[in-house]
């Protein structure tokens, strides 16, 4: 499974994407996002707060509690500020 | 219909131009265009977006067809840079065509409120004490609600 | 802040560039173009305005300086043709330049909404059956009045 | 005093201007407008509903009590459809 990180995430964690092959265990986004905080000193930062944290699954905006099963790309943002 | 996520510049008003190209049954068309603001309280030297561009088309995309069902437009077009751009750049222009002007102005504006907090792209001012991440605005999530009420 | 009334043609977006020329703490501006209507259910053959210029200069100069007090804008503009025009043809055109985007398109909407009952232009169209004056519209009146309940 | 008359009413009375002098009981615009309608009858068919007849003096829109002495210009039009 890809993970694209934007914006601040992206360079908190210094990389805009990454290959991860979470545990069985890991099933919605919010999930995904404990996961990745538990291995890695910078995303426990980057995500330390969940309300600010926004997710498209496969280039579609899902919210915390969507499933990642058959995802094939989970993208990982700050609340948007376009326009 | 029509999205265009571009790191070139573009012209607010050849698009205009371009975009009055097919006016039939029309009577009103509105253009919105956004700009990187510099006020002499709030200075910024540079402006940098950083766009997740598959998932922008497709929210545009969508968005550009709720308001053209809503509001019965004739035609809505978007377009949006990404990139470093300077005070007074354009940075966005919304662009809409409508039988009659309320349709023509609240479909403008209906996009540019959803734009702005379901669009995929982040702001990153430039000022002389550094770089900072631009944060999501309340107002702008006030802005989007309203649609949900009327 | 401008009014011009002519006969003359004008290109739309090039009058939007010009009057983007000067953006110095603008965020937003907005350009609303009004064109002549023709559509399958209603032909238009041609549209001929009518104008008593001097009123017009100083009704459209007077919502002009309303409308900049009441909603903070930088810079409007307004352009109207009078003589005949075709189906298509430019008749209108508001720009509105504001710090951020609510002024902008509430400061064009406003111009429009009382342009069209307080400015002394007289619409007459050309149809297959004829020629006739085309009468003021309530639904322009409650357009209008909105404004003065907000 | 000119009296200038625009659209529907320039073509009813086959006319955009006139000099007039409405004697000194001519008081207000309703005045003027019921003074000219009784001295000529396309102007008493072009004014016969004055709830559609709307005023100016010296490019002034006024209501039809505004008082006409002193007025060098009044303009008589439809309801005006700008835009």
């Amino acid at each position: 499974m890809k993970i694209l990180y934007f914006a601040m995430f992206r360079e908190r964690l210094n990389r805009s994407e990454e290959e991860v092959s979470p545990p069985a265990e890991v099933k919605t986004v919010a999930d995904l996002i404990a996961w990745l905080r538990s291995r890695d000193e910078a995303a426990d930062l980057a995500f330390e707060k969940p309300s600010l944290v926004r997710a498209a699954i496969d280039t579609k905006i899902v919210k915390s509690d969507a499933l990642i099963a058959n995802a094939q790309t989970v993208a990982l943002f700050p609340p948007m500020t376009g326009g | 219909m029509a999205v265009r996520i571009q790191t070139a510049a573009f012209d607010p008003g050849a698009e205009t131009n371009a975009f009055l190209k097919a006016t039939d049954g029309a009577g009103a068309a509105v253009t919105f265009t956004g700009l990187v603001r510099s006020a002499p309280d709030e200075p910024v030297a540079a402006l940098t977006l950083e766009c997740y561009e598959d998932l922008a088309v497709r929210q545009l995309e969508d968005l550009i067809a709720a308001a053209t069902a809503r509001f019965g437009l004739l035609a809505a077009t978007v377009i949006h840079r990404h990139g470093t751009l300077l005070p007074g750049e354009p940075i966005v222009q919304v662009m809409t065509l409508a039988p009659h002007r309320h349709a023509a102005f609240e479909g403008a504006e209906f996009l540019m409120d959803f734009l702005k907090t379901d669009a995929p792209f982040w702001k990153k001012e430039a000022t002389g004490d550094g770089t900072r991440w631009v944060e999501a605005r309340t107002d702008d999530d006030d802005a989007r609600e309203r649609w949900n009420r009327t």
